[in-house]
């Protein structure tokens, strides 16, 4: 079935095809705007998975929507531009594309899958007709029955049998319906999908199935992933990089081995600690003091000082840039990195060379990995 | 009136699109509501409890006096400003003189229908069970039931004359008037009762009864408040059906029976429009200050309906330019001073 | 279907409620309406069987139980024997009924549904287009709901009819003789029955505009919404996504509205002197016609059970999630 | 191990289905209305000093077991012992409990009522159990609560409303409004799952204190098994309404016993991985209003046998306080392929299990 879906002619791994730049999001205007996203630099490129890590608040979902447009009231997108590259080499401006434009692009280019399918369903309506009407709206020469055939084989692609098209949203599980959620975009064989906590919701199992297929679709069809999730220790395993973001800024971007083996923002490094592990000795842990700031009253500086045990003298005034680090494309926004030289031992592991990376598979290895929180 | 929605709720570390930290929500809860159509709807009401306290006193004339043998209506002139009835009675004067029975009614009818939806509504929602099964039924059934018919057969038997009394016509109307609220109050209790807080506040030992009286109730206070103005608004608006019907003793004025009149003569097809435009629009003005204030009461437990052009302030800016169209985020390049 | 049937049960209970409280609204309230009637009738001659036929009616004079009383009541009311009518000539209660009951079903139900269909249609569009003009709509719609059908019927009068002249302002027809069902005839009925439906129309939709207007607004904030624009698709068929299931809520309220539009669609009946069963029922009141009164009560109320279950029947098609409930 | 103070023997609940009630929509009284069966022959020992994690996905049964535990719903069949007496019943034994048995709820956006403020809710339990009179006792009394949930400065949080705290603070007084009865008993049903990754663990080591400092003992609720490890001192896992294994936390985690438990475990994400892991036993719960004979596992199981069908699996020993309810374990009928104590760590199992099991099929 899957012989003639073609992956595109001269797709190749590692062209940019969403570049986001500068990208600053506010809900609401005038003095009570509250500025939710600051400052966003963001490339997504062919056949990525692209990790977007960060608690309730930290924008990620804003992001993402507002680089779409598709980010409701009060929402309003006040800089930066979001760059999308078609096939052909064009280039697109999301941020400056009228109503047509956009939806033409939209679901044929861009698709998206939200955290609950239950409610990214339209519970009066069939799946057959949830699955085919992009179809129509996108192609509109295609017959109701080649719309059929490729409803049913969609279906087929995340495993669910033909005889669920005639189903309503209701009468599946929860895993099914993210599973109808995730053949819905991939109806148009997009390059980018979006995935806003798309397995949240679920059980473990079901997670960790679905999460299986959605990476061997991926292969198979060679699209990019934005994947927004809280889960880090998730993320680590299924993406290819990760962007961590805090309180609305980016924070850091790595590839997800070196984000994991040797974070340079003490975020991260918090966020990695508060995870406990599978294996191993148990050891006390403390994840990071405090709460996530309240975007209304951020405070100066670098906004992760007040949490920061390695806090300097100057992240209370100026915030730290998002500048490069290391190799591969790393970036990170910490004084502590300005030089290098000067982070804390946990903050400066050396990073694993992708070709020379080998399972660590000793205990004492995920130990000393752990041993930076026991503080 | 500090009140707190039950609906009103972060997602904790589900972040949905669009939704905040839910920290601007949670403290509305506690804010007085301040949007226009409360204050359009208050200023309002207050105008007509003020005539219906000082109306009467305030009438330039008698209403019940003639002024002259005509049987012609006429129409407003510098001594009768609202003209006069075919009887060349004083329209205005019947106008301040015919609110204070209106409201008292509705009042009294609010008060009683709201007391008996509070305790059948709370008490199904929170007792469950059979309990809540015959009573559920009981609300439906009157609810279902409609009114006027019912209404016009009961003053059928009871007679007129005993429509001269107001606190029996207020009971009349409750009777009829109880079930919406009853329905609706059983379904908020029904949805507070398996909160996690009423929960917690079993499992540290309260009573029953206290928990109905401090966890619950105090939660429902908007849909009382809601459905208290429903009732007085259906009170007022049935009143004055009765009224209009001629079941209110002739002597006891209010605007319905300046209706009432006016329908005798047949002024709606004799061009007398400033005899029962008058009583028509008082009516109708009560009851959309009610509604308006209504309709701020929605809007506070679900802000979600507030009208984006009535509520807050939206910059002038993107009036003119960008209006924010659905599935079309706005781009409004602005330099906020970024760190 | 178990809906289907939970609702069939509770209008069954509600129709036995109705003609239980018909039944013992003139046997509870103090007065004896024979003499009431007896009163009102003067002079007029009754012959000893028809006076003893309204004791046994009203329960007066007699010896029978209440238990009893009932029992006959009810057959009485399952053969279609609803008495006989004091005041229009001791005609049987069920034919004047049936005369009225066309002109009112015919009115109710056309301007019931026009309201439904544009309250809803304009509601969709105020929400839709939330944050324009159209949203200063919504304190005018506030006014049509708050104001009395009968005021509104008033205004209708003086305005297209006194002064304008365009359409007649009362009754049902021309008063014609046996009048043959010719385009003449239903002509001069449609021109009777324009103002008192445009009166309904109007008091009736704003309740329609403001409830689908508020859980239209609702619905857009729900996800599948974002999907279907996500998606690409079409304006009309993302407004199609919310509307289909904003309509819902609007439907299973039907009970609570049409209750107050019967109720309002009587006021308008009586202001028009249209021939339907609010006239019936306000001259049934003045004349003391108890027999006529509760048999309208009694039919008006399995009236609007009927347009319920109608009610019913459309939101189980249109709500899956009901519809395949075994 | 000590003496349990509260303990469950053979808890059973079963729920009658809902139909439609809640929509407003008038229903039916029930008549022979189905029933889901949520709970099944649970027994439970919660020891002083000692957190007890029970793991399981939604629809486990695992908060209705807290529920039937914290007398917030009653069992259909079973017992509740307290301190090896039954739990008494009553208005009066209902208060009794209550200074026994405290519990914490999900959600801590909505276990605190948003009209009341913090010295409120951390002064009912002290004025219904009558432990301390209005005035400075009970301001003294409040403050030393939020100390020990580590809420300082006292004063700052008693005049707060639940909207003006953080997730993690509103959850530290849920816990404080709990300990204000010194109970001997903390249900905590899933206390940290709404909450943000970054404070979780804050949460976590308050209830892990709580045991060290004040010897209670601890349900702790999850679905994150990784967290149960952290944590606890025994694991339980609840499969279905039923509880599959249970033992020592690490020997549960690192020694599973039950193939259940292997699943949860190669599903649970691990950075640690280096290779996707193997799920063995795909699919879905199966459904509780009719459930399967026998283990209600086996539809998934790899290693489903013919008795798995006919007779539910009783509790086997799988090593020093460890069990599991799986037919692999009865050494006696010669069924149990993994010999010893430690069957295969999760995901690869020794290709030897599935040909034994074969043989007894």
């Amino acid at each position: 079935m899957s012989q003639h879906i073609v992956t595109g002619p001269e797709r190749s791994r590692g062209d940019a095809l969403l570049e986001i730049h500068g990208l600053c999001v506010d809900y609401g205007q005038g003095s009570d705007a509250v500025h939710a996203v600051t400052d966003v630099d963001l490339v997504l490129h062919r056949g990525e998975v692209l990790g977007l890590a960060g608690e309730s608040g930290s924008g990620k979902s804003t992001l993402a929507m507002a680089a779409t447009r598709l980010l409701r009231e009060p929402g309003v997108i006040t800089a930066g531009e979001v760059r999308l590259h078609y096939d052909t080499g064009s280039v697109a401006d999301l941020l400056e594309a009228g109503t047509g434009a956009l939806r033409v692009l939209r679901w044929s280019e861009v698709s998206l899958v939200i955290q609950s399918a239950m409610n990214a369903l339209n519970p009066v309506m069939s799946i057959r007709t949830q699955l085919t009407d992009a179809l129509a709206a996108h192609v509109p020469d295609m017959s109701r029955r080649s719309r059929r055939d490729r409803a049913v084989e969609l279906l087929g692609m995340v495993g669910i049998s033909a005889d669920r098209l005639g189903s309503h949203p209701h009468e599946l599980s929860g895993g099914m319906r993210q599973r109808v959620m995730i053949a819905m975009a991939l109806a148009l064989r997009p390059q980018i999908v979006i995935m806003d906590e798309p397995t949240t919701a679920l059980d473990v199992v079901t997670q960790r199935e679905i999460l299986e297929e959605l990476i061997d679709l991926r292969d198979r069809f060679g699209f990019a992933i934005l994947f927004i999730t809280h889960d880090l220790s998730l993320l680590i395993e299924i993406a290819d990089s990760i962007a961590v973001m805090y309180a609305g800024r980016l924070v850091e971007r790595a590839s997800a081995q070196a984000l994991f083996r040797a974070p340079r923002h003490p975020y991260t490094l918090g966020l990695l600690h508060s995870f406990p592990a599978l294996h191993g000795p148990r050891v006390p842990m403390t994840g990071i003091p405090g709460s996530p700031p309240d975007l209304r009253m951020l405070p100066s500086g670098c906004v992760f000082h007040p949490r920061c045990r390695f806090a300097l003298a100057r992240c209370a005034d100026d915030a730290p840039p998002l500048a490069a680090t290391g190799t591969g494309g790393r970036v990170v926004a910490c004084w502590l990195q300005h030089p290098p030289e000067s982070a804390p031992t946990e903050l400066a592991r050396p990073e694993p060379g992708l070709e020379a990376w080998a399972p660590p598979a000793t205990a004492d290895g995920q130990a000393a990995t752990q041993g930076g929180s026991a503080a | 009136m500090a009140v707190g929605i039950g609906t009103d709720r972060a997602t904790g570390a589900a972040s949905a699109p669009g939704s905040l930290p839910a920290a601007g929500g949670r403290s509305r809860a506690w804010r007085l509501p301040r949007s226009p159509k409360i204050i359009v709807g208050l200023v309002m009401l207050a105008v007509f409890v003020i005539i219906a306290i000082i109306g009467p006193l305030i009438a330039p004339y008698n209403p019940n006096v003639s002024f002259a043998n005509s049987s012609v209506p006429l129409p407003p002139s510098g001594a009768h400003w609202l003209g006069t009835t075919a009887l060349q009675q004083d329209v205005l004067s019947q106008l301040l003189s015919g609110g204070r029975s209106t409201l008292l009614v509705a009042l009294i009818a609010g008060v009683i229908a709201t007391a008996l939806s509070v305790i059948i509504g709370v008490t199904a929602g929170y007792l469950g069970g059979l309990a809540d099964d015959v009573l559920s039924m009981l609300a439906n059934i009157f609810l279902v039931m409609p009114a006027l018919p019912l209404l016009m057969i009961l003053f059928g038997f009871l007679g007129h004359s005993s429509a001269d009394n107001d606190l029996v016509v207020a009971l009349v109307i409750s009777i009829t008037g109880w079930a919406w609220g009853a329905r609706v109050l059983r379904a908020q209790t029904l949805s507070l009762r398996n909160r996690d807080y009423v929960d917690s506040a079993r499992l540290i030992g309260e009573s029953n009864w206290r928990i109905i009286g401090t966890e619950i109730v105090p939660n429902l206070v908007p849909v009382i408040a809601s459905s208290f103005l429903f009732t007085v608004l259906y009170g007022v608006g049935t009143y004055t059906a009765i009224a209009f019907l001629g079941y209110v003793n002739p002597d006891h004025w209010s605007w319905g029976s300046m209706l009432f009149y006016s329908q005798e003569v047949n002024a709606e097809t004799s061009g007398y429009w400033w005899w029962f435009v008058p009583p028509g629009l008082a009516v109708a003005f009560l009851g959309t200050s009610l509604a308006l204030l209504n309709f701020g009461i929605d809007e506070f437990v679900n802000p979600r309906l507030r009208a984006a052009g009535l509520s807050g302030h939206p910059s002038r800016r993107t009036r003119g330019r960008t209006r924010q169209s659905f599935g079309q985020t706005a781009v409004i390049r602005a330099d906020r001073g970024r760190p | 279907m178990r809906t289907i049937a939970r609702r069939l049960a509770f209008y069954a209970a509600t129709a036995i409620v109705a003609i239980s409280v018909d039944f013992l609204i003139p046997r509870i309230i103090p007065g004896n309406p024979v003499n009431a009637i007896l009163a009102r009738m003067q002079g007029a001659t009754l012959s000893k069987a028809t006076i003893a036929g309204l004791d046994e009616q009203y329960g007066v004079n007699t010896k029978t139980s209440l238990w009893t009383q009932y029992i006959h009541f009810w057959g009485n009311v399952l053969h279609g024997n609803l008495g006989t009518s004091t005041s229009n000539g001791f005609v049987a209660v069920s034919t004047v009924i049936r005369e009225a009951l066309p002109w009112t079903l015919g009115l109710v139900g056309v301007a019931t549904v026009i309201s439904f269909v544009l309250g809803t249609l304009i509601g969709v569009l105020v929400a839709w287009r939330r944050g324009t003009w159209l949203d200063n709509l919504l304190p005018a719609t506030t006014f049509f709901q708050a104001a009395p059908y009968f005021f509104i019927a008033f205004l209708a009068i003086d305005l297209f009819s006194t002064k304008l002249g365009w359409l007649p302002s009362g009754q049902g027809h021309q008063d014609l003789d046996f009048p043959a069902l010719n385009w003449t005839y239903i002509s001069d009925v449609l021109d009777h029955a324009v103002l008192p439906a445009l009166t309904i129309v109007v008091a009736s939709a704003a309740g329609w505009i403001i409830s689908m207007r508020n859980v239209m607004v609702t619905t857009m904030d729900e996800d599948y919404v974002l999907v279907a624009a996500a998606k690409g698709l079409h304006r009309r068929r993302v407004i199609w996504y919310a509307a289909r299931n904003a309509v819902l809520p609007s439907i299973s309220g039907f009970s609570l509205a049409i209750g107050f539009i019967v109720s309002g669609a009587l006021l308008t009946e009586i202001v028009f002197s249209y021939p339907g069963l609010g006239l019936l029922l306000v001259n049934a009141v003045s004349d003391n016609d108890y027999a006529l009164l509760q048999g309208l009560f009694l039919i008006i109320t399995l009236a609007v059970l009927a347009a319920n279950l109608i009610a019913d029947f459309v939101y189980v098609f249109l709500d899956p999630r009901i519809r395949q409930e075994a | 191990m000590t003496t349990p103070v509260l303990e469950a023997r053979g808890l059973t609940k079963h729920f009658a289905v809902h139909d439609g009630g809640g929509t407003g929509r008038p229903r039916l009284p029930a008549v022979s209305r189905p029933v889901v069966h949520a709970v099944e022959d649970v027994s439970l020992k919660l020891p002083p000093a000692h957190v007890t994690a029970v793991v399981g996905e939604s629809g486990s049964g695992k908060s209705t077991l807290a529920r039937l535990l914290a007398r917030l719903i009653s069992p259909t069949s079973g017992q509740v012992l307290l301190n090896g007496h039954a739990a008494p019943r009553g208005r009066r034994r209902r208060l009794e409990y209550a200074r026994t048995v405290q519990m914490v709820l999900q959600d801590p956006f909505a276990s605190l009522n948003p009209l009341h403020d913090v010295r409120y809710h951390l002064s009912r339990p002290f004025r219904v159990h009558g432990l301390a009179r209005p005035g400075a006792e009970l301001d003294e009394k409040m403050a030393d609560l939020l100390e020990r949930v580590a809420l300082t400065p006292a004063d700052a949080y008693l005049r707060k409303y639940p909207h003006e705290l953080s997730g993690g603070q509103r959850q530290r007084v849920a816990i404080a409004r709990a300990l204000a009865v010194r109970p001997q008993v903390l249900l905590a049903d899933e206390p940290v799952s709404m909450l943000d990754v970054s404070i979780r663990l804050g949460v976590l080591n308050l209830l892990g204190d709580l045991r060290d400092r004040e010897k209670l003992a601890i349900l702790y609720i999850t679905h994150d098994i990784a967290s149960a490890r952290y944590l606890a001192d025994e694991i339980v896992v609840m499969y279905a309404g039923q509880l599959v294994e249970s033992g020592p936390a690490e020997a549960v985690t690192d020694q599973p016993a039950h193939p259940y438990t292997r699943l949860l475990l190669s599903a649970a994400p691990d950075p640690e991985r280096s290779t996707q892991p193997q799920l063995r036993g795909r699919g879905a719960p199966p459904s509780l209003v009719r459930p399967p004979s026998g283990c209600r596992f086996r539809a998934r199981c790899p290693h489903a046998m013919p008795i798995c069908a006919e007779q539910v699996p009783p509790q086997f020993p799988a090593g020093t306080g460890h069990s599991g309810a799986c037919w692999l374990l009865d050494t006696e009928a010669g069924r149990a392929a993994p010999a010893g104590p430690a069957p295969a760590p999760p995901g690869d199992e020794p290709a030897g299990d599935l040909s034994d099991h074969g043989k007894h099929a």
